[in-house]
């Protein structure tokens, strides 16, 4: 009997997501974008909630609406951003570019309905158990390549940061 | 009534094309940032949709987007890294500046 | 998780674990005793990797439950990757101390980028092959960045940094619609599920199309390929040097798991394509190398054009089992060459420059004379002339093309060549019959870059004469890519 | 003796090796008289061949060693011994060993001398080889060789641009001539298998080939022959030849080498009688060529240059004798006039030589007392061209006239007995001019002297041949030389023999019509320059453009050496300009285009990294579309 | 003796080992590069000693497994095609390094003869290769070599000239490796593929008369730009204007006859069909090449540049005597090509030792140098005479043949040797022409001050010039022994190119 609701929340999730994506593309306040993107991360939380998919919402909240945009607002802040006319944001060949992207997206976006939908009921919760359980088992080697790439990220950024220290 | 799988993947395609489109037309290297994680973000979209409603849930592709988080934190990580040491030689963050190197 | 699976692993263990070390090692120590005993450790740990992988197999062997596969190809690539880690590390020290390039941090970097590489080789599904692919090419974002005052580093990494994670972006969003189509994400399970499908299906398309943008651009394939002159340009030589053939041949590493087993059974869509691509990226490489002063930014281009002729052999991919060996001899040889050619710069490259100019290779010849003819057999054999590693593997790819029917694609290839010839011999030209310039500048030995150019430009001649020994690891590496 | 042959040519090779290795350094001065007793010791041998080939050996082919024999081509280096070789032999030998003798005087004080001792024998041996050979093939060798040796020897005083230039004219059209040749012996080659005479001969008789092909077999041998011989349209080097050492004038240029074409076709008679339309079309160019040449030579003053004309005239006269199917009357004129003309010109030589290398006959005059013996044997010579009976000209030039005449030529007869008028006429002129009258330049007149005996022998030796060779043409068709020859050339193709006997009333009757045409040409010479009625200049004045045809040779040389080679040059260096502006522009254009190209896509890497990403974008909207296409079928794999 | 041709590929590479230790010792290199080469010369003749004539296939042969994957062999050995082109080959090589160590090299004269030998094993090995494979390597390993030799000690055009000599070579040469890997894919099933021309010949009636012509054109390509055929010649002027005299020598006589004899060993009988189709296209050419050359050679103003036009005349004759296909033209060319290379190296020492003397090469320059050289007037003028075909020299019977050939060459449709054979023999005239002209221009006249100091031949190079100049005469006076050695083996060529069984495929 809640029947509506789903549709409903998807609706709205679907327009904070189409929103927050396009302020970030449009709007010329840096800080104004990356909370705006914060606010899309956030929405597509709540379609991870909505496709039953609690744990990545989870994952979602924690590594984009927190680390990531966190990260991007440090970036934020340790550059400044030049205030220049509303031209000066967009590249040249921002026409060109638009005329391209629409008629990529129509079509692809109109193919997403092709998918068919299996129609079955969305198992609610506990996909903690089974991800973990994948992960841990059949994607463990991944997952340590993943660790690695974490470590070389790490290790990049800092060597690509750090101050210049004098040759001993 | 559920919503079929196809909204959803319409939604994350358009938000891939929104996150293109703000590859393409953005000047500021932290503005590509934040619109390549947008990209990312529908690909995780996606790839939930499918894991949850292709039949008998299938646990890969949310394994998939667990990597991605990562994935999108390095390279996050690494990205502004980068731009930061660009910023340090010259201060400006418009990738259009940067083009000592062409032809 | 037994102890087989991590038996079958071992060797991308030992690099990671050997990062590790250099890293702590270049903490523990000081810079002076770093900068010379760091290499020998990098380069240990790889030789060590080297031998504790098997180099080939009679059977596949499945681990961690199927989605890690290890076979004959995954030994041909764990040694090249390797093989190509030591290379680049012998050439990179006396550069990395006069950039002042910290020297821990590149090391483990290039092995970084060298365990994601080796983990493509490995993988059975799509996820393993796109973190491999990203661990492949963040550490080289980083390797391109690493001189942190020059402004040419800075912006090579920034434009390869940004583009790169586009395309990635990309191939993740090609990925997620392959799943969608097919419902799984390792290669045979896809390939059973295109083989019902077929190609006329909406999704399918874009998919396919989105997997070979991405793909095509971490290769550098003409049109996704204006990255790589920028950031081969910028990036620091030794970088450069390296970046130009690893994640290349862990993109092609990539192709032939994906294209073929997985997309095999779409091949006539997609080799046609391919085909197109090859063309197109062999000559577009070649004519704009054509007119490059910088030879740095030439060899770039033209490392482009190898792209296209190893997609040739991609695309002739049914002709079976030459067309894969053919490629990854190719792949070996382009390796082998195109980094020694990289590689030969260094010698000339000074602060505030980038590589050498051509007018700054006059007389080279007279000035390094071991350099020079380094330099020499790795342009010759990059031109695809005999006795050189070269020209046999410019065979092993005209093989397969025209027994896959694109007698067209063949001639292509041999014309490219000509045009290539003119650039590469011009380089020669330089070295050899033009009198050094008076403001040239000053010459910058190294031992082991010397002993390291040596050794390969001998492996360029000896397996150019001698091909066989590697031709037939390549074959039995391309067993798996036989489609049945 | 026969079995010996090889020694003829052998002899005058070995001399040519000994004096090109050693002659400059240590032989010099001995290197004439060495090379004389070769040549002396070849003749030799060829009059005893000839002896035993006149006392009935039959033809001997002796066979040194095989030269080319690829499939179904073969040829051996052998030499053909028959009366017509054996007769060539003795003229050969004979005139080249008296010039030997000669030029050791003439050439004493020039510094080449043993460069000339070495080209000397060089042509002997090439000469003998051409008349020797048994086939096409090793004739063509001495064909060439002979060629050569005349390149070497009119250039012999290739400081000056006028003999270097002169040896390159003759030699290139001696090679059109040779083009002919090659054509001929080639074609013979395809129609007969082989290339030796006999063979060919055989074949021609049992299973006679296609008329056309013959008719181009033929043509294409008289085609060469008209470059060797000097006929035309291939004659205009012949004058220009003498610009080297009078001695070679005389031997090459007049008594053998000239002569070759007359004995190509002598020895071809059988393919040429058999052919239909070409001994009519030699006869023609034949008498044109005698024409032509006497009239230029009435009215030239170097005396060389007359004496050169009047060679290419009196091959006329032979090649007519060919042409009216009388060959026999041919090779007679050819020993009759190897032996006159060689004198003329050694005389002329005497008297070059005596005026210390003055040739323009109006600065000479009244040389008669300085150089007597000189006179009388050149008068005996001038006697035989200008066919005053008995001398030894009479007997084979009215033989030529009379067999045009009986053989159905009457044309051609009267213009042979008009030419033989003007044949006296300008020897006559050049004898006048040269040793009587007034001396015209005293200073040269009084330091002339009469030539040492090692000339002046060799010059009586071949004034008792010029009168006394035409008996062995006597009596008139029936003589020596007939029943000698007649076997060799025309037995051999089954040509029905003629009279039995010497008609005698035609002969006189014709004889005296052609002598009495001498004996004017000789009156109006005497007549003009002794008294000057009619007077040259106003003779000249009234024949006014003729006469300037005539000085200028008819502008032949004009055309050739200016016209022809003017626009030959001009077509070369357009192909050549072809080559470098078309071919090889093509090749530049290319890579010119290439490399904007290049420029044009090296544009397109702007550096922004937002047109990279719109490309790789761009990129992907094509890949789908192309893969879309595929898809539905719009799109061809 | 049993690896003779072995010894000869790897003797000029077993003389860097010593060259490269004494590298900065140039009288040293001097003399390893002259033991060398006269080593490599003895060991040829005693090949040719070994080499029973009249037999037409292979001897001494030697095979080895060399690339077993691919079924590739190691196969050398000769015929009656190769046997005469390899002593050839190393004479020239031998005479190129003595001349050259005469003091013409100033400079890197390690570089310069160890290229030498380099080349002298690309050349040989051209000869001598029976593998497809192996011959396209050694093809191309002439080309770097020259490639330096041209570009480092050249002229001052000679980087321009060194490009495109390499350019060139390199687009003929690479579509041609498509063609023999074409070969080798129709050569057989997967396992038993070869590129063995013995094992080819048996194999040849399985090509397809498309798959002959294509292959065909790709090989006469290749061949056509080496020898050079009209219009693919250009690069010949400039890389021997620009090359030094030994980089010359070499060029002309023996880089060029890679082009012909490959055509012989490999493009005609290999494709008989290929052959059938392409011909009237290469006769026209060919007779194009003996003419136009010949008339573009008459007008030149530089001495090389003339030598080299007269090449591609030259090389005309050869062409034309392979493609009429018979038995005088097949030994023509061949002996064509021998004679070529004899007297035309020939020709371009004495140009060079010309040049070395009075640093002028414009022929309006020279003039009346056989006023004070009559030794090197003798010999330049006997080359000359060869050169333009005189009988009784070399030059004359390669020709000469090749025009009966040309003459019998009756074609179902167009023009015949009727045609042919008299356009042909026209460029005989004009080689009169040009040398004749060139030879009254620089040898006659009267002399100019400035030369009147030379000297002339010195013993060194008149010991160069001896053994060509014997060989010319020989050649020219007694050429049977040669056309004995060859015929057999053309006869067999021709028999494969003109077998009766494939004309089905017509």
């Amino acid at each position: 009997m809640f029947d509506f609701l789903e549709p409903l929340i998807f609706a709205l999730l679907t327009l904070g997501i189409l929103f927050g994506g396009a302020s970030v593309v449009l709007l010329q306040r840096i800080t104004a974008q990356a909370l705006l993107m914060a606010f899309t991360f956030l929405c597509m939380a709540g379609m991870f909630v909505l496709l039953g998919a609690e744990t990545i919402a989870l994952f979602q909240v924690l590594i984009y609406v927190g680390a990531i945009t966190v990260l991007i607002l440090f970036g934020v802040m340790f550059t400044k951003q030049d205030d220049r006319p509303r031209g000066l944001f967009f590249q040249t060949q921002t026409p060109w570019a638009a005329v391209v992207v629409v008629v990529l997206a129509v079509p692809v976006a109109l193919l997403a309905f092709s998918f068919p939908d299996a129609g079955q009921p969305i198992p609610k919760g506990g996909d903690l158990g089974p991800l973990g359980t994948s992960l841990f088992t059949d994607f463990a080697f991944p997952f340590e390549v993943a660790s690695v790439l974490l470590l070389a990220a790490l290790v990049g950024a800092i060597v690509l940061v750090k101050r210049d220290e004098p040759e001993p | 009534m559920t919503v079929p799988l196809g909204a959803f993947i319409a939604v994350s395609a358009a938000l891939f094309f929104i996150g293109s489109a703000g590859v393409l037309v953005r000047r500021s290297a932290v503005v590509i940032l934040m619109c390549v994680e947008l990209m990312l973000n529908a690909g995780n979209l996606a790839l939930v949709a499918f894991s949850r409603r292709l039949g008998a849930l299938d646990q890969r592709g949310s394994v998939f987007v667990v990597f991605v988080f990562v994935i999108a934190a390095a390279e996050v990580a690494v990205g502004l890294a980068i731009v930061l040491a660009a910023y340090r030689n010259r201060p400006t963050v418009d990738v259009d500046e940067a083009h000592q190197m062409k032809g | 998780m037994t102890m087989t699976d991590v038996a079958s692993v071992l060797p991308e263990i030992v690099v990671s674990l050997t990062a590790s070390l250099v890293l702590i090692g270049d903490v523990l120590i000081d810079r002076p005793a770093a900068r010379r005993w760091l290499p020998f450790l990098t380069v240990a740990g790889l030789v060590v990797a080297i031998f504790t992988g098997p180099f080939t197999l009679a059977e596949p062997r499945a681990a961690f439950g199927g989605f890690v596969v290890v076979d004959t190809s995954t030994g041909f690539f764990r040694m090249l990757f390797c093989l190509l880690a030591i290379f680049a590390t012998i050439v990179a020290p006396d550069y990395l101390e006069r950039r002042q390039i910290p020297p821990g941090e590149f090391y483990a970097t290039v092995l970084f980028s060298t365990v994601g590489a080796m983990t493509i080789a490995l993988s059975a599904d799509i996820i393993t092959v796109f973190i491999g692919l990203e661990l492949t090419t963040i550490p080289v974002y980083v390797l391109a960045g690493m001189a942190r005052r020059d402004r040419y580093s800075n912006e090579a990494a920034l434009k390869y940094f940004l583009l790169g994670a586009f395309s990635s972006a990309m191939l993740l969003y090609g990925f997620a619609w392959l799943y969608g189509v097919t419902g799984t994400t390792d290669f045979a399970g896809i390939a059973t599920a295109l083989a019902r499908g077929g190609i006329a299906n909406g999704p399918t398309i874009v998919a396919l199309a989105l997997v070979t943008a991405g793909l095509a651009f971490k290769a550098a394939v003409v049109p996704f390929h204006q990255w790589t002159p920028d950031a081969y340009d910028g990036a620091p030589t030794p970088a450069t040097a390296f970046m130009s053939v690893a994640p290349k041949a862990a993109a092609f590493a990539a192709i032939l798991r994906i294209m073929i087993i997985g997309f095999g059974p779409l091949g006539l869509d997609w080799s046609a394509v391919f085909a197109i691509l090859a063309v197109v990226t062999m000559t577009g490489g070649n004519v704009v190398a054509l007119v490059q002063n910088n030879v740095k930014r030439m060899l770039a281009y033209s490392s482009i054009a190898h792209t296209g002729y190893i997609l040739a052999g991609v695309a002739a991919y049914q002709a079976g089992a030459s067309s894969a060996a053919g490629v990854l001899f190719y792949v070996f040889a382009y390796g082998l060459m195109n980094l020694g050619a990289f590689a030969c710069l260094i010698y000339l490259d000074v602060e505030g420059t980038r590589g050498a100019t051509l007018d700054e290779l006059n007389g080279f010849a007279g000035r390094a004379p071991v350099g020079a003819l380094a330099f020499g057999i790795f342009l010759i054999s990059l031109t695809g002339i005999p006795p050189t590693v070269g020209f046999v593997a410019k065979v092993f790819i005209i093989q397969p093309v025209l027994d896959a029917g694109m007698a067209w694609l063949a001639v292509a290839i041999a014309l490219n060549a000509v045009l290539a010839a003119f650039y590469y011999l011009r380089v020669v030209v330089r070295m050899y019959m033009y009198d050094v310039e008076a403001n040239a500048p000053r010459l910058l030995p190294s031992w082991s870059l010397s002993a390291g150019l040596g050794l390969s430009a001998a492996a360029t001649v000896a397996i150019g004469i001698l091909p066989d020994g590697v031709y037939h690891w390549a074959i039995q590496a391309a067993g798996p890519y036989v489609l049945r | 003796m026969v079995d010996l042959v090889w020694l003829i040519p052998a002899l005058p090779l070995a001399a040519f090796l000994v004096n090109g290795l050693f002659g400059r350094r240590w032989l010099r001065h001995a290197t004439g008289p060495l090379a004389s007793l070769a040549v002396g010791a070849s003749a030799l041998l060829a009059i005893g061949v000839f002896l035993e080939v006149n006392g009935g050996r039959g033809r001997t082919v002796i066979t040194l060693y095989e030269f080319i024999g690829v499939g179904d081509f073969r040829v051996d280096v052998a030499a053909l011994v028959d009366p017509l070789s054996s007769a060539m032999l003795l003229v050969v030998t004979v005139v080249s060993f008296l010039v030997h003798v000669y030029s050791i005087g003439y050439m004493s004080h020039d510094h080449g001398f043993h460069r000339f001792f070495t080209w000397l024998p060089l042509f002997v041996f090439a000469m003998l080889i051409l008349v020797l050979a048994d086939n096409y093939l090793v004739m063509f060798i001495g064909w060439e060789g002979v060629g050569l040796c005349s390149y070497l020897l009119i250039g012999y005083w290739f400081e000056r641009p006028e003999p270097a230039g002169a040896a390159k004219k003759a030699f290139v059209m001696n090679r059109i001539g040779d083009w002919g040749y090659t054509i001929g012996m080639i074609t013979t080659f395809l129609v007969f298998g082989s290339l030796n005479y006999l063979d060919v001969f055989d074949r021609l008789e049992q299973n006679a080939p296609a008329q056309g092909a013959l008719t181009l077999i033929c043509f294409a041998f008289f085609l060469g022959a008209t470059g060797k011989s000097a006929q035309i349209p291939l004659y205009s080097w012949l004058p220009d030849a003498m610009e080297g050492p009078t001695p070679v004038s005389a031997l090459i240029h007049a008594a053998t080498m000239v002569t070759a074409g007359v004995y190509l076709l002598a020895r071809s008679t059988p393919l040429f009688s058999a052919a239909g339309p070409v001994l009519p079309v030699v006869a023609i160019v034949a008498t044109l060529t005698a024409v032509v040449a006497a009239t230029i030579a009435l009215v030239q003053t170097d005396i060389k240059r007359v004496m050169a004309y009047s060679t290419v005239s009196q091959l006329g006269y032979m090649f007519l004798a060919l042409g009216v199917g009388a060959p026999v009357a041919a090779m007679f004129h050819l020993i009759t006039h190897a032996f006159f003309k060689a004198l003329l010109f050694l005389g002329s030589g005497s008297v070059i030589h005596g005026l210390g290398d003055v040739q323009d006959m109006r600065r000479m005059g009244g040389l008669k007392p300085k150089l007597p013996v000189t006179y009388w044997t050149m008068v005996v010579a001038g006697g035989a061209l200008a066919a005053l009976p008995p001398l030894a000209g009479f007997w084979s030039k009215d033989e030529i006239v009379g067999s045009a005449f009986e053989n159905g030529y009457p044309l051609l007869w009267a213009v042979g007995v008009a030419t033989g008028g003007l044949t006296a006429f300008y020897i006559t002129r050049a004898l006048w001019l040269t040793f009587h009258g007034e001396p015209r330049e005293p200073h040269l007149f009084e330091h002339a002297h009469e030539s040492p005996p090692v000339m002046t022998v060799p010059l009586l030796l071949l004034a008792v041949g010029a009168a006394l060779a035409g008996f062995i043409g006597f009596p008139p068709d029936h003589g020596f030389l007939h029943a000698f020859l007649r076997p060799a050339i025309e037995a051999a193709q089954g040509v029905s023999p003629e009279a039995e006997t010497t008609n005698w009333i035609a002969f006189l009757l014709l004889a005296a019509v052609s002598t009495v045409a001498g004996v004017i040409g000789i009156a109006v010479g005497v007549s003009m320059y002794r008294r000057g009625r009619p007077d040259p200049a106003a003779v000249a004045r009234a024949a006014g453009g003729y006469y300037r045809l005539l000085v200028n040779r008819y502008y032949v040389d004009e055309l050739y050496d200016h016209r022809i080679v003017d626009a030959s040059k001009a077509f070369a260096g357009a192909a050549w300009a072809f080559d470098v502006h078309i071919i090889d522009g093509i090749v530049n254009r290319l890579g010119w285009l290439i490399r904007l190209g290049g420029g044009g896509l090296r544009r397109a890497q702007t550096g922004l990294v937002g047109n990279y990403a719109l490309s790789i974008v761009a990129g992907l909207l094509v890949l789908i579309a192309v893969y879309g296409g595929y898809a539905a079928g719009l799109l061809k794999r | 003796m049993g690896h003779l041709l072995t010894l000869l590929i790897v003797v000029p590479l077993a003389g860097l080992v010593p060259l490269v230790l004494f590298f900065r010792d140039a009288r040293a290199v001097k003399q390893v590069a002259i033991t060398t080469t006269f080593i490599e010369l003895v060991l040829s003749l005693v090949m040719l000693a070994g080499f029973r004539a009249g037999e037409a296939g292979f001897q001494m042969l030697e095979s080895a497994t060399w690339l077993p994957s691919l079924g590739i062999r190691y196969e050398v050995g000769v015929d009656g095609l190769s046997v005469l082109l390899v002593p050839m080959t190393t004479l020239l090589t031998f005479i190129s390094v003595l001349y050259s160590s005469g003091g013409t090299i100033k400079t890197r004269i390690g570089e310069f003869m160890a290229s030498f030998l380099i080349l002298e094993v690309g050349m040989v090995g051209v000869f001598i290769a029976l593998d497809l494979f192996l011959f396209y390597i050694f093809f191309e390993l002439m080309l770097v070599p020259m490639y330096l030799i041209i570009g480092i000690w050249g002229g001052s055009r000679r980087v321009y000239a060194t490009l495109k000599f390499v350019l060139f070579t390199l687009a003929g040469s690479l579509l041609m490796l498509v063609g023999i890997v074409a070969v080798y894919l129709a050569s057989g099933d997967p396992g038993s593929r070869t590129l063995s021309l013995p094992r080819l010949l048996e194999l040849h009636g399985r090509f397809s008369a498309d798959f002959q012509f294509w292959v065909f054109l790709a090989f006469a390509l290749a061949f056509a730009i080496k020898m050079p055929m009209i219009p693919f010649h250009t690069w010949l002027p400039d890389a021997h204007v620009e090359a030094p005299t030994a980089g010359s020598i070499l060029l002309a006589g023996v880089l060029l006859k890679a082009g012909g004899y490959g055509f012989l060993r490999f493009a005609v009988p290999l494709f008989p069909f290929g052959t059938q189709a392409w011909l009237p296209i290469l006769i026209l050419l060919s007779v194009v090449a003996i003419l136009y050359g010949a008339v573009v050679s008459a007008v030149q103003k530089d001495l090389k540049k003339l030598v080299a036009y007269s090449s591609v005349a030259h090389m005309g004759f050869v062409t034309l005597g392979i493609f009429v296909l018979n038995q005088q033209g097949g030994v023509g060319a061949v002996l064509q090509m021998l004679n070529h290379g004899i007297v035309t190296g020939a020709l371009f020492l004495f140009v060079g030792i010309q040049y070395e003397k009075t640093h002028r090469r414009q022929i309006a320059d020279l003039g009346g140098l056989a006023n004070r050289w009559p030794l090197y007037t003798t010999f330049f003028g006997v080359f000359m005479l060869a050169s333009l075909g005189l009988p009784a020299l070399n030059g004359f019977v390669g020709e000469f043949l090749v025009l009966v050939g040309t003459f019998k060459f009756n074609p179902a449709t167009g023009p015949g040797g009727l045609f042919w054979g008299p356009a042909a023999a026209i460029g005989v005239i004009l080689a009169a022409v040009y040398l004749l002209w060139m030879f009254q221009r620089v040898m006659f006249g009267t002399l100019r001050e400035a030369y009147r100091a030379l000297p002339d031949l010195s013993p060194l190079e008149v010991a160069c010039a001896v053994p060509l100049l014997v060989l010319t005469v020989a050649l020219g006076v007694f050429p049977q022994p040669a056309i004995a050695i060859i015929e057999p083996s053309v006869q067999r060529i021709l028999a494969f190119a003109t077998d009766p069984a494939f004309a089905a495929l017509r």
